[in-house]
């Protein structure tokens, strides 16, 4: 399925860095490089995925209360929103690849514009549970005769600090994009030289695989007891 | 080391099947199937973020070096869990 | 002195004598070595050894071997010290920032002491109002963390006369150095008189049913079996099933032990009781001081069985010994009380 | 900052670029070393400093020299900074950074900037702490329990907090670096069997940084948010769990003992070779020890909750796995000893901190098992009995190994030879007051005195008052080297590429090395420590 071209050595200047020996060594060393990172940020999400592990299996009704408050449709919503984006993310570092430098240009703005949207919607979500008193620290109330209110509390809490520490990727990886952007415009980029592309890709996708299991977790749960 | 390019036409087969499983998952969670809501949104998630790693991320097609770096922090999470639920599942008085 | 003291110290010699042993034989190898073998000349180059499979072999499965001893004996202390006998004597403990409150059930209350009669085994049942404690004395050789919102256990048997220290021994907070007490352990009658001449208020039971009705429980529950709710006497360690549909994956069944009860107090519809699933119970939360707390305890774990032996609550659960030890339902399913971190 | 010395002839990493910002923007992984240097150098001392404070104060039993709160301060303060400021980056951070990418033959790690990147957030994170005390201080003990630490305590927990959660991200870089570099920048010839076990050692390092300082990361933040926005994520009065705290936590403090002995056990292979003049003794033993440790480490973290509260099954599980991580911490002490049978044995300084590291770690790993027996760890957890434990392994241990490995390493990086007998003396001063330091710490543990105590019973006395004697002997053995290696930086006789006539790639070019480490790339055709293959080279036999 895949093809492969070869990275043609010393064309590039920008391209090679001093220390190593060829340029494929450093394609390895970079990717390497940025599949440890993404295994930092596994461990990092993991230990909030355990903590609702654990408080959902001591208050497993609460949790599908909780859920139950959840807007369904903007999630689903948000959730086809940043497949598109990692789409649109995955073809411009196949761009990237080919140089086709205009596509890669607008296939970037595509990824900007979605990831936008998606926070736009998150927030608009978080501004609905803050009117219904839902933000715990700040406003929260429970519901009358709510069983467990605690356990919904701490739905609560997971849901922000989960789906905050999300955003806030989504945020910095706006950011890269729009560095990105800029460098495609000055022409920085090229058939030969894209690892930044490459690299980028990889970080968007897997804040990616974060929201399916953030959708899973905390949107599903409530559905199947009628809202 | 050569770079792996994927052709389009793939990553378009995957978006839409990663669609197509988002429809799913969201329909099958109104159904009461007790515990097993649970296990099919999560299997579900698994499956897209497999299909996002491996071909939005070219994790397939990457050196040995990559994928042994992905399931082995998959595998350090899964300890996580596991002992730590030794004892949530186990404790009493 | 207590039983512990002298099963420990067994095991802490004989540790002492294997590590020793084998420390102070690496030591006198490494040394002979560096004497022995102690460079003469400056350009000297030894015979280049790289290795031996079988004194490899020898040292990873003979430390291995000692370490599974050592885990085996470790452990079999341990459950002695983990698990509490089902016939001994209740005694309650409060830990708060920085004192220790203890209270037998006849009713007598001390503050940072504790006394105890010797050759009887003792149990604690131990809360914590704010952080975590640790109650441990060092010369019965025990030690058990005491947290909030949790009821932990503890048990010992004094042989000795005498009084020992009580030391808390989690770090909690600026006083945690002067979280300390005495434990004085008696010769049973002496127990008895130093007991005879306290108790002003009654016992803990009979505070506990002052508490009853005076937090308005008896209004719901009724000793003739007809309330508006279930009877709860004979209800402390029998196996009570939980209403479905208020659980998904959580417990079926639950012991009700003092953690069950503490939590159908504070947050009464984290788990229903089968049955009684469209009759609320309020929540006591933010009312009840761990001190009565123990005593609601106290007074229901001292109810005797309904006069007519038919239970009006649970679906035919028949009496349980008492929740000593990890009681498993199902498959990695156990008793609520715990399964469940910080229920309110 | 470091000068560089005046007379330097052969260009070299030191005289190749002058003024302080050639030192504060270089990316050169050997500068970047020193500047590590610099800046741990000043925490252990800080650290000592407390340790000090406190040892003065336990010299009576009620605490008449300072306050229970600011004790509480002291030893919170002590732990934070000597385990996240001083002992984690110690020894990676400086002789692996310095020393690293020369063993493997490359030019520099993979990523220089991140490198030097990870050094500016270890001092941010550092300069963050360091304000969360002088404002006042925490007093949460460096462990941060819940509920005390979101709830209870008044200390600057947040401050303190956030320092180390900045720190955490200069050992993910630090440790991502490594592993990238050991993987890809290897010179030709160099296959991993034939890699020095420091680099095996060091990768193994690196792995833990990388899976474990993420969940500290992780668990720090939800202590600040709790904190913050008081709501209850640990604590049990708003309904969450504080095991769940202890869980996490320890998922990452206990691999991160690791992160702290396993460097040691490196520099330990390094020094046991090149002062035996020999091959470690089963050197594949050896290696894949470095990985069982990693790996294992991570399976054994309840071992600390014994009496928590965790349930007893799982206490089963982390007991036995305990035992099986000591499995190879055994057969590296074993082939360490096994290694100087028929050897060349020298009594260089260096080698006398190797042999004094055997027997501390040795002590201190044993009585790791006394605290792994689930039933001994009743009586004298939280005692000073797994203050001693710890001790043994992280300074009569690690901090042995990382001065053994700084005067071996000594000529390569400042290029001059220490003086010897001041050198000697010191190593014997340290081991010494270690041993009367923390000794009778064992006896007071088993007594029952429990840690975090500002105030005692006066039965206690008689061993506290020796331990604090031992405490300042230890420290002037401390502060010696610190005087004679910085006067030897500048006055110091001219070092030779290979003072020890060791067989390292280090040692393979001059001393200073020049900027790119070799003047061509090394090609390696031989196994780590093979001195038969370097017998010409070295004029040895
Ligand atoms: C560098 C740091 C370091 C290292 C390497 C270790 C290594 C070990 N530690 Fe330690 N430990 C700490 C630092 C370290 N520890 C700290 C800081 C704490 C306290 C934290 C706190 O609460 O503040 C602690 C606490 C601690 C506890 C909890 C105590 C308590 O609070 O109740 C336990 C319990 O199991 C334990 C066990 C072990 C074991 C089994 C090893 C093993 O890895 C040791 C293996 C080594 C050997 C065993 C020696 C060599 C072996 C031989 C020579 C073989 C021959 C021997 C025989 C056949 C007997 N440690
Ligand atoms: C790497 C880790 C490390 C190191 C190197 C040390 C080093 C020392 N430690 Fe530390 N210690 C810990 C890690 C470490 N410690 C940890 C993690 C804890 C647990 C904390 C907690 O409970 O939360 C602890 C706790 C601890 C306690 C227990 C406190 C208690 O529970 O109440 C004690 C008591 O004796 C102690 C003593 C010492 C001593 C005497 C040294 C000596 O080795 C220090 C020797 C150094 C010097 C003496 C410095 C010399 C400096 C000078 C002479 C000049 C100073 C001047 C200026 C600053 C200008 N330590
Ligand atoms: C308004 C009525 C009401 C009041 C007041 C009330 N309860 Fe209850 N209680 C119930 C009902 C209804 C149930 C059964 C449903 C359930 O499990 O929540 C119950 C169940 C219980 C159970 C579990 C019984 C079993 O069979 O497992 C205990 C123990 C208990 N209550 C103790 C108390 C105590 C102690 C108080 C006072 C502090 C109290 N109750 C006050 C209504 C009440
Ligand atoms: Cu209470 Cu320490
Ligand atoms: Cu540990």
């Amino acid at each position: 399925m895949a093809e492969t071209i070869q990275i043609l050595p010393g064309r590039e200047a920008l391209a090679h860095r001093h220390h190593f020996a060829t340029p494929e060594q450093q394609r390895e060393t970079v990717m390497a490089g940025m599949w440890i990172f993404l295994a930092t940020e596994i461990m990092m999400f993991g230990g909030l995925f355990m903590a609702y592990a654990v408080y959902r299996l001591g208050h497993p009704r609460a949790f599908e209360l909780g859920s139950a408050d959840m807007n369904v449709v903007l999630g689903s919503i948000n959730t086809a929103l940043l497949i598109t984006s990692s789409f649109t993310m995955a073809l411009a570092a196949h761009a990237a690849q080919e140089g086709r430098l205009r596509g890669l240009a607008w296939l970037l703005i595509a990824t900007i514009v979605i990831g936008a949207v998606f926070l736009g919607i998150k927030f608009s979500e978080y501004y609905a549970h803050f009117r219904e008193h839902r933000a715990p620290g700040v406003w929260y109330e429970s519901k009358p005769n709510e069983p467990d209110p605690g356990g919904v509390e701490m739905f609560f809490v997971l849901y922000y600090i989960m789906t905050g520490l999300h955003a806030i990727h989504m945020l910095i990886g706006i950011g890269i994009m729009a560095v990105l952007w800029l460098m495609t415009l000055a022409g920085r980029f090229s058939r030969v030289y894209h690892s930044p592309v490459v690299v980028s890709t990889l970080y968007w996708g897997f804040v990616d695989i974060v929201w399916m299991f953030l959708f899973a977790l905390f949107y599903l749960p409530g559905l199947h007891q009628g809202r | 080391m050569a770079e792996p390019v994927i052709r389009r036409k793939t990553y378009a087969l995957v978006y839409i099947a990663m669609l197509a499983l988002t429809l799913a998952t969201t329909l099958l969670a109104f159904l009461n199937m007790g515990p097993f809501n649970s296990v099919v949104a999560l299997v579900i998630a698994v499956i897209q973020a497999a299909l996002i790693a491996g071909v939005f991320m070219h994790a397939l097609y990457e050196s040995a070096l990559v994928r042994i770096i992905l399931t082995g922090s998959v595998l350090w999470f899964l300890i996580l869990i596991t002992l730590t639920m030794t004892d949530y599942l186990t404790r009493s008085h | 002195m207590s039983t512990f003291t002298t099963e420990y110290d067994l095991f802490f010699w004989i540790m002492v004598v294997v590590c020793g042993l084998v420390s102070l034989g690496i030591a006198v190898v490494l040394i002979t070595f560096a004497v022995r073998y102690h460079r003469r000349n400056d350009d000297e180059l030894p015979t280049q050894i790289k290795g031996n499979v079988l004194a490899e072999a020898i040292w990873i499965t003979t430390p291995f071997i000692l370490f599974l001893g050592m885990f085996a004996y470790g452990a079999k202390l341990y459950f002695d010290v983990e698990l509490p006998p089902s016939d001994a004597l209740d005694i309650y403990v409060v830990a708060k920032q920085w004192m220790w409150e203890t209270q037998h059930p006849e009713g007598e209350r001390e503050i940072n002491e504790l006394h105890v009669p010797i050759g009887r085994r003792v149990k604690l049942t131990m809360t914590s109002q704010d952080v975590i404690h640790s109650f441990f004395i060092p010369d019965f050789r025990i030690k058990q963390d005491v947290l909030p919102d949790r009821y932990t256990t503890l048990w010992f048997e004094a042989t000795t006369p005498g009084k020992v220290h009580l030391f808390c021994a989690e770090y909690c907070g600026t006083k945690h150095s002067g979280m300390i007490g005495w434990i004085y352990a008696m010769e049973p009658q002496a127990y008895e008189a130093w007991l005879e001449q306290g108790a002003p208020e009654g016992s803990m039971a009979s505070t506990g049913e002052k508490l009853f009705h005076q937090f308005q429980c008896a209004t719901c529950h009724h000793f003739d079996g007809h309330g508006p709710c279930p009877d709860l006497r004979g209800l402390f360690g029998r196996t009570v099933s939980i209403a479905s549909g208020t659980s998904v994956t959580g417990p079926t069944t639950v012991v009700a032990d003092e953690s069950f009860i503490r939590e159908k107090i504070l947050n009464p519809r984290a788990h229903v009781v089968e049955g009684w699933k469209d009759n609320y119970m309020p929540s006591f939360q933010g009312q009840i001081t761990e001190d009565q707390m123990i005593d609601l305890i106290a007074y229901i774990k001292a109810m005797g069985p309904p006069p007519g032996g038919t239970l009006s609550t649970s679906s035919g659960a028949t009496p349980e010994r008492e929740a000593s030890g990890p009681v498993i339902i199902g498959p990695g399913v156990t008793s609520i009380n715990n399964t469940v971190p910080g229920e309110r | 900052m470091i000068a560089a010395p005046e007379v330097r002839t052969e260009p070299n990493y030191l005289n190749a670029k002058e003024g302080v910002l050639s030192w504060l923007l270089t990316t050169d992984h050997k500068r970047i070393g020193l500047l590590y240097i610099a800046s741990i150098t000043a925490f252990f001392f800080i650290g000592g400093f407390f340790a000090l404070m406190m040892r003065l104060e336990l010299l009576t039993p009620p605490s008449d020299l300072v306050s229970p709160e600011t004790y509480n301060k002291l030893f919170t303060m002590h732990g934070i900074i000597m385990v996240w400021f001083f002992l984690i980056p110690s020894i990676p951070a400086t002789l692996g950074n310095f020393i690293l990418p020369m063993m493997i033959g490359a030019k520099d790690l993979a990523f220089p900037k991140l490198n030097l990147a990870s050094w500016y957030i270890f001092n941010l994170g550092a300069a963050v702490t360091l304000y969360a005390i002088i404002r006042g201080g925490v007093d949460t003990g460096w462990t941060f329990y819940t509920p005390l630490s979101t709830t209870y305590s008044t200390g600057y927990v947040v401050g303190a907090a956030l320092g180390i959660f900045i720190a955490g991200f200069s050992s993910i870089l630090t440790g991502l670096n490594f592993i990238a570099t050991v993987h890809t920048m290897r010179c030709p010839g160099l296959t991993w069997f034939r890699l020095p076990l420091f680099i095996w050692s060091m990768y193994a390092t690196s792995l833990v940084l990388v899976i474990a300082t993420p969940i500290l990361a992780i668990t720090l933040t939800m202590v600040g948010v709790e904190r913050i926005f008081q709501v209850g994520i640990f604590d049990p009065a708003l309904g969450g769990d504080p095991l769940l705290f202890q869980h996490m936590f320890w998922f990452y403090s206990h691999p991160a003992v690791y992160v702290m002995v396993l460097p040691a056990m490196a520099v330990e292979s390094e020094l046991v070779a090149a002062f035996s003049r020999k091959p470690i003794f089963g050197y594949n033993a050896v290696a894949f020890s470095s990985l069982g440790i990693a790996i294992v480490g991570f399976l054994v973290w309840g071992h600390h909750m014994f009496v928590a509260g965790q349930s007893v099954y799982s206490a089963l599980v982390f007991s036995i796995l305990s035992y099986l991580v000591a499995v190879p911490s055994a057969i590296k002490v074993f082939n360490w000893t096994a290694t100087l049978y028929k050897g060349s044995v020298s009594w260089d300084t260096p080698m006398l901190y190797a042999i004094g590291f055997i027997g501390l770690f040795t002590i201190g790993g044993m009585t790791g098992l006394f605290l792994a027996a689930l039933g001994l760890d009743v009586h004298v957890t939280d005692t000073y009995f797994v203050v001693a434990h710890f001790h043994y392994i992280m300074v009569g241990g690690a901090v042995m190994a990382y001065l053994g490995g700084i005067h071996y390493w000594w000529p390569k990086i400042s290029g001059r030879l220490y003086p010897e007998f001041l050198a000697k003396l010191s190593a014997l001063t340290v081991f010494l007051g270690f041993n009367l330091t923390f000794f009778p710490q064992f006896i007071l543990g088993y007594l029952g005195m429990p840690r975090r105590y500002a105030a005692y019973p006066p039965e206690f006395q008689m061993l506290h008052v020796l331990s604090t004697a031992g405490a300042s002997i230890l420290g002037a053995g401390y502060v010696l080297p610190l005087i004679y290696l910085t006067w030897s930086w500048r006055y110091g006789p001219k070092a030779p590429p290979n003072p020890w006539r060791a067989t390292g790639l280090e040692w393979q070019t001059p001393s200073p090395p020049p900027v790119e480490n070799f003047e061509e790339t090394p090609v390696v055709n031989y196994e780590a420590y093979d001195y038969e293959a370097m017998k010409e080279k070295l004029a040895l036999g």
